[in-house]
């Protein structure tokens, strides 16, 4: 069934045009080749080991983990629209929800793929499974991640499915169509997974009692970063998925959802951020003045070394915070598509920093009276191999955006039935 | 009994020459690294340099060995690891790290405030012929796995076997002492049983001059520090003191 | 029936949902991280019984004992000799990863003749056409040894023997052009003194025998206030090199000019002198020197001078130890009549062997044969043919021929007194590693090159000096229990016991006394190095061509010592 | 008809992969070897009086097990050439004159990560030494040895069952196995306890 002419336009949706194969192709090259180097890059640290980055004994976290705690965070879009669409039965973010799920797997499966790397010894990472430590949030990170990795394929083969050559086998649409009556029990479970590892992933640090800059006291057995974690992933989920669209917009140069969306997903995203960051404001100052010093930790010596002053601080509250909270929440500043997308991507960058800070800055930190504050450069294996994941991204949505219906296309058809 | 195995190590004494370095590499076949650097090399027990910032006759000098802290309490270690590969051991009160159940996440060394832990970032290798000169008592590790003091164990394993042999339960305390205190030419560190009243060791260990590092994180370490110099001892706590002087 | 691609795709979905209920993808997971867990590229340690064998540090001329942990024959680990009278256990960094040397990747196995390989008969021949040609000069790195004896003995017909000590002996020799005692017979009674002065020498950081002053040091003086063992160093201050470890821990530093060694000796004399701190009998020369100009030269006030003066016979005995020959140091001992004296510096009781340690002129030498005890920075003069035995190459040798010496225990030796050591010792090194082929000492060299028909191998020698112990019926023996000599029954029991590692005692320096015949103070000669870097010891002054593998833990994967010179991490 | 013929597929696909894992794989996964040597442990103990396996497989003072007996052990009877049989020829001129250790393969053999004490298992605790090794020292046959192309051990480390769900009790050597005998007489044992 390989088409002998140079077109795919039997694979491409009926109703929906797309530009031409060479074009698409040359938009692809530039983001094969990033990712083809981080591939190589990967392989390098696979094959030699870990000392082809640049972390060391002190720095033994590095760039990875923390675009990890980004780009997970940043794909929480995908199990919170699911949630609000299919348990809190807000119909009107239907249209960006393929968008959600496609985000969301890449980000999830990519985050993977670089911890195996990251992993020294990816041929034993299974044991976690099979001698699994039930205190530590690790293991509670690694079984969520990999079961909502696992939802998150389920959600997507439906929209695969939803290909107008893979609709010509039978079979397959049956498939598609149970699979599809359980997309709302699967949306469920993703929830549920999602605020689990969302939040262990910020225990992960929240537990670091050898670590006082991160270390928090909390609820049960949860560190209060737990809940910070959730709240800032579900807050900053729409904003990038609204980001993310606005872009394949602006790329395709045509309208794929109604702006009413936008501020509908702007005001979700803004509400919840100014919960996060009043949450978190009492968290720091909780932190500041009662649980650091118990532990003999001076309040504020932690901003004593430069680049890690105070203004960082400030920048996660108010500058990402406050602001892109008041900008997306605000009607008059809502209804302006750019100050709208910039909220958005200030609110982005905000969860990025708070990342970067509980990753990079506590690690950089002293703890012994003696020890020096440390710098870290990633080495280019480390930079390329995250490339690589970018790169994989950017091809794996287009792909889906050519070849899948993403948005429910305009004539508003169901596109169950219809097709041939 | 159980035993609480712990060190006294008088830092009044220390000389810092490093032999308790070496002596510790060559007992637990630690590899010398070619590449390594100060913040890549293996050294499960590390002498650091310390000052007390002052210029001339003024300036003093204290030299502390640090090595795993076996921490009792809360040890941050062993919470944290994914897989069980790190383990406060009941009989001997040892924090043991296990290599080969080790899947290298280095989540434990982000949770060590001592930096007492290392990660394998090379494949070992020795010079042709040298892999003779290795304890048979101890595994080598690969890359990509964390290591850390585990109190040679190997001479607490002979000991057993030894003890056995002859028909004996408990061992021969004799017979087991960890290399770096063997080593030290001052006899600043010394090894024992801190769950023993009539152990020497147990008693320095409550000595007005003795202390521990950063006890207020509460996480118990069995490993007590002597000095009679108060600045020394100020080192205790955290960085507050001094966080000033500093800067990235 | 034609196979439609809907049945390939139900048969291998069937076929994929099948193996995961055969062991396949379980038993694969399992042996895959098993094999992760036993790389084959991963070396292994040899199994196979262990035992523990008494020996002795033959890296440098301290002789430290050591006891050697051998699993299947080969050394496995290295620890001390508490027993050993004067090490009690301690040992070096370098000693506790030594026995990993015989393996190290510059170990040298076969003959260099300049660029390109030789072999033994070439060598020999070479040498034998030199000795007939000229004078020939033998250095020695390591006097006192039965080696050494046969250097000695043929360097007496054909030309001279010359041994290269290290600063602990230098700084003994102005006491022997003063009392005629060869400074070989010389020692510092620490043991018996109360204050220590030293002048630059690294006293915390491997001087002497190691572990003999840290040990003292560590039981009289650590962290007390008031001392029952004083250490004041006298030390140069330079802004930005860290001060030594000596400096740092000592109970006193007197930071001073480089070089100015000397001066503040003669300011201290003359304090000394002048305030009548000294008793009347020691009475040394004074000083060509007033107490500004020592000020002066050294930077300290004159107040300071003085103070320290006071402070140094505050607690008496004193002792002043220099890092080299500089006589100015040594005459601020006769000053205080610690030459000569309990607590100071002593003269040993009957040693077993005496060598000239006369620095003979070997600039007109046709060859010179180097033994690989000598430290590698040491340069032989050039117009002669150098004959260079080391057992490793230390890189950048400009020797005409390199001559692979036995390495670590792959050579039978007796230790003679170590430098500077108040009390004689003798203990024998036996040999507990087979040499690799084509090895040879330059004391078998010279017996089997057949040009003096009189030498005497190693073996004999050491019998002889065990029979003369015995004869002496002097002194005790350290082994696993102590046994006076003269209660040994036969030679042969004396024997087996040095040979299974005990050490033979010498009588205390009780009346060791010596006079010194110093009448005007010796011209005061700028010290000859001044001390800075804190690793100097083992990296400077004793430069070995390698170290143990181990070492970088201490200046290269930790920042705890300087990299040696040539070393940069 | 569509039906049937589905499920013949999917039942083909079943089978295949069933045989691939269940008969094909085990064989594929482990190679074969023979001993060096043929050894007699029956003759052996009968012709030189030998009652107890301790007495050629010793513990050393230190309590290390000294393992497979050197071949100066052998020597003592074999300096010479007792028999006619190939090995015979073989022990005597390839190991006993030249001094050469024979290469046995242990089936036993645990990893260099494993730490077993003998002295304490069988000196202190009295283990019969077949509880773990089986009765193969009471017979004359000398087994094949099977190592697992991956991971390198001998098979018995796993034990003959590939489901490891019949086996006898002395076959497999996992941690597991010692687990479970350590959990059998409720001892507690840390990491370090069997691992260094």
């Amino acid at each position: 069934m390989a088409s002998t002419t140079f077109t795919d336009t039997r694979w491409i949706a009926r109703g929906e045009e797309r530009t031409s194969l060479p074009q698409f192709l040359l938009w692809l090259a530039p983001w094969a080749v990033v990712l083809a180097l981080g591939v190589y890059a990967a392989g390098l640290c696979l094959y030699y080991g870990l000392n082809q980055t640049n972390m060391d004994n002190r720095f033994a976290f590095g760039l990875w983990i923390f675009l990890d705690l980004g780009i997970i965070a940043l794909g929480a879009g995908a199990f919170f629209t699911g949630f609000l669409v299919y348990i809190l039965k807000r119909a009107e973010l239907q249209p960006i929800l393929n968008t959600a799920v496609v985000v969301g797997f890449i980000c999830y499966s990519g985050a993977v793929a670089i911890l195996m790397v990251d992993v020294g010894q990816p041929l034993r990472a299974w044991f976690t499974f099979w001698h699994p430590n039930t205190h530590s949030m690790l293991t509670e990170v690694t079984f969520c991640i990999s079961c909502y990795l696992l939802v998150l394929c389920l959600e997507y083969v439906p929209i695969l499915l939803r290909n107008r050559q893979l609709r010509k086998l039978p079979s397959f649409l049956v498939f598609e169509h149970q699979l599809h009556k359980l997309v709302p029990v699967l949306a469920g479970v993703g929830t549920l997974l999602s605020f689990f590892h969302q939040g262990s992933l910020g225990g992960l640090y929240g537990v670091l009692r050898g670590r006082p800059f991160a270390f928090r006291e909390g609820f049960l057995i949860w560190p209060s970063t737990f809940f910070l974690f959730i709240l800032s992933a579900i807050a900053s989920g729409p904003s990038f998925l609204m980001l993310v669209t606005a872009a394949v917009e602006k790329v395709t140069r045509r309208r794929l959802v109604p702006p009413e969306l936008f501020q509908r997903l702007g005001f979700i995203s803004g509400v919840l951020l100014a919960i996060y960051i009043a949450a978190k404001s009492i968290d720091t100052l909780i932190w500041l003045n009662f649980t650091s010093p118990s532990v003999g930790f001076a309040p504020w010596q932690y901003y004593n070394y430069k680049p890690f002053g105070l203004p960082i601080l400030f920048a996660e509250i108010v500058l990402f915070g406050l602001l892109p909270a008041f900008l997306l929440t605000y009607r008059r500043s809502a209804k302006r598509r750019g100050l709208l997308l910039s909220a958005a991507a200030l609110a982005c960058v905000g969860i990025l920093l708070n990342r970067f800070v509980l990753t990079v800055q506590t690690l950089a930190l002293p703890t012994l009276a003696f020890d020096e504050f440390l710098h870290y450069t990633p080495s280019w294996q480390e930079v390329a191999s995250f490339g690589g994941v970018i790169g994989y991204g950017v091809i794996g949505y287009s792909l889906s955006y050519r070849y899948l219906p993403l948005f429910a296309n305009p004539k508003g058809d169901d596109p169950h039935v219809s097709g041939d | 009994m159980n035993a609480r195995y712990g060190m006294v190590i008088d830092l009044d004494r220390c000389t810092g020459c490093g032999a308790c370095m070496v002596a510790c590499a060559s007992e637990n076949n630690v590899p010398s690294i070619p590449q390594a650097t100060p913040r890549t090399g293996l050294t499960p027990m590390l002498v650091r340099r310390v000052s007390n910032e002052m210029e001339g006759s003024a300036r003093r000098e204290v030299f502390i060995p640090i090595t795993c802290m076996h921490c009792e309490r809360e040890t941050p270690c062993v919470s944290v690891c994914p897989q069980q590969a790190v383990e406060v051991d009941k009989a001997t009160g040892i924090v043991m790290q296990m290599p080969q159940r080790c899947l290298g996440c280095r989540y434990c060394m982000t949770a060590c405030p001592y930096h007492a832990r290392y990660f394998n970032w090379w494949d070992p290798a020795w010079p042709a012929g040298m892999e003779k000169s290795l304890n048979p008592g101890v595994a080598v590790r690969m890359r990509g796995v964390v290591e850390k003091c585990n109190m040679c164990h190997a001479r607490l394993h002979s000991a057993k076997a030894k003890a056995a042999a002859a028909g004996r339960r408990e061992i021969d305390p004799a017979d087991y002492v960890p290399a770096c205190a063997e080593a030290c030419p001052t006899a600043a560190i010394r090894f024992g049983n801190l769950a023993d009243q009539n152990d020497p060791v147990s008693q320095e260990a409550h000595s007005p001059d003795a202390f521990r590092f950063l006890t207020r994180l509460g996480t118990e370490p069995k490993l007590y520090y002597k000095s009679k110099e108060a600045w020394v001892r100020a080192l205790a706590e955290s960085t507050s003191a001094n966080a000033e002087v500093k800067h990235g | 029936m034609k196979v439609t691609r809907r049945d390939l795709l139900l048969w291998g979905a069937a076929g994929a949902a099948g193996l995961a209920i055969t062991p396949v993808p379980w038993k694969l997971l399992d042996d895959v991280s098993i094999w992760s867990q036993n790389w084959p590229w991963i070396p292994q340690p040899t199994h196979g019984p262990v035992e523990v064998k008494q020996s002795f540090c033959t890296l440098c001329p301290n002789g430290c004992g050591m006891r050697v942990r051998m699993a299947a024959g080969w050394p496995v680990g290295i620890a001390g000799v508490a027993s050993h009278p004067i090490t009690r256990g301690a040992l070096c960094p370098l000693g506790y990863g030594a026995h990993q040397l015989n393996w190290h990747p510059q170990r040298l196995r076969t003959v260099r003749h300049r660029t390109n390989s030789s072999s033994w008969e070439e060598a020999r021949a070479a040498f034998a056409k030199a000795c007939g040609e000229g004078p020939i000069a033998i250095i020695d790195g390591y006097p006192g040894r039965a080696a050494s004896s046969v250097f000695e003995s043929f360097a007496q017909k054909r030309g001279s023997y010359r041994a290269v000590l290290g600063p602990e002996m230098q700084a003994l020799s102005p006491y022997e052009m003063w009392s005629g005692v060869p400074a070989a017979g010389l020692g510092y009674d620490l043991e018996n003194a109360q204050t220590v002065v030293s002048f630059g020498a690294p006293l915390l950081d491997g001087w002497g025998t190691p572990g003999r002053f840290t040990r003292l040091w560590a039981e009289r003086a650590a962290g007390s206030t008031d001392p029952q063992l004083r250490l004041i160093q006298v030390e140069p201050s330079f802004s930005g090199t860290a001060p030594s470890r000596t400096a740092t821990r000592a109970w006193q530093w007197v930071p001073i000019h480089a070089g100015a060694e000397a001066a503040l000796a003669a300011g201290l004399a003359r304090v000394l002198l002048d305030e009548h701190l000294v008793s009347v009998s020691a009475r040394g020369p004074m000083p060509p020197i007033t107490l500004a100009e020592a000020a002066d030269e050294t930077g300290l006030s004159i107040g300071a001078i003085a103070d320290l003066a006071r402070t140094m016979v505050a607690r008496p005995p004193v002792l002043v130890i220099a890092n080299d020959g500089n006589p100015a140091i040594a005459a601020l001992n006769v000053v205080l009549g610690a030459a000569g004296a309990p607590g100071g510096i002593v003269r040993r009781a009957k040693h077993t062997e005496s060598y000239a340690s006369a620095a003979a002129d070997i600039g007109s030498a046709r060859a010179v044969l180097i033994d690989s005890t000598v430290p590698w920075n040491f340069a032989p003069p050039t117009n002669a043919e150098v004959f260079r035995f080391a057992a490793w190459d230390g890189g950048s040798c400009t020797a005409d021929w390199l001559l692979p010496a036995p390495g670590f225990l792959e050579e039978l030796t007796d230790v003679p007194t170590s430098p500077a050591s108040a009390i004689a010792t003798y203990a024998v090194a036996p040999t507990l590693l087979k040499a690799p082929p084509g090895v040879q000492s330059a004391a078998q060299f010279l017996f089997l090159s057949g040009i003096d028909p009189t030498l005497m191998p190693v073996e004999k020698i050491i019998h002889a000096r065990c029979a003369d112990l015995f004869r002496e019926r002097a002194g005790t023996l350290q082994g696993q229990d102590t046994t006076p000599v003269a209660k040994f029954a036969s030679v042969q029991k004396l024997e087996e016991q040095l040979w299974k590692g005990a050490v033979w005692i010498g009588e205390p320096p009780r009346s060791a006394a010596f006079r010194c015949a110093l009448k005007e103070w010796p011209a005061t000669a700028r010290s000859a190095q001044s001390m800075s870097s804190s690793s100097m010891n083992w990296s400077k002054a004793w430069r070995a061509p390698v170290l143990p593998p181990l070492a970088s833990k201490l200046y290269q994967e930790s920042s705890l010592r300087e990299a040696p010179e040539g070393r940069n991490a | 008809m569509t039906a049937k013929r589905t499920i013949l597929v999917l039942g083909l696909g079943l089978a295949v992969a069933l045989l691939a894992g269940w008969v094909a794989f085990p064989r594929a996964l482990y190679s074969r070897r023979h001993q060096p040597l043929e050894f007699r442990h029956k003759t052996h103990a009968e012709k030189s009086g030998v009652a107890e396996c301790s007495q050629c497989h010793a513990l050393r003072d230190d309590g290390t097990f000294a393992g497979i007996p050197t071949i100066e052990t052998c020597a003592g009877c074999h300096s010479e050439r007792m028999g006619t049989s190939k090995a015979e020829a073989i022990l005597v001129d390839t190991y006993i004159k030249p001094g050469q250790e024979i290469p046995w393969l242990v089936y036993a053999r645990q990893p260099a990560n494993v730490w077993f004490s003998h002295a304490i298992h069988v000196k202190r605790v009295a283990l019969a030494c077949a509880e773990c090794h089986s009765t193969y020292g009471e017979t004359d046959e000398v087994r094949i040895y099977e190592v697992n192309r991956i991971s390198g051990y001998s098979r018995d480390i796993w034990g003959h069952s590939i489901s490891r769900l019949r086996r006898a009790p002395h076959e497999g050597m996992k941690m597991s196995d010692c687990e479970d005998c350590h959990r059998r007489h409720n001892l507690e044992v840390g990491c370090l306890g069997c691992h260094q």
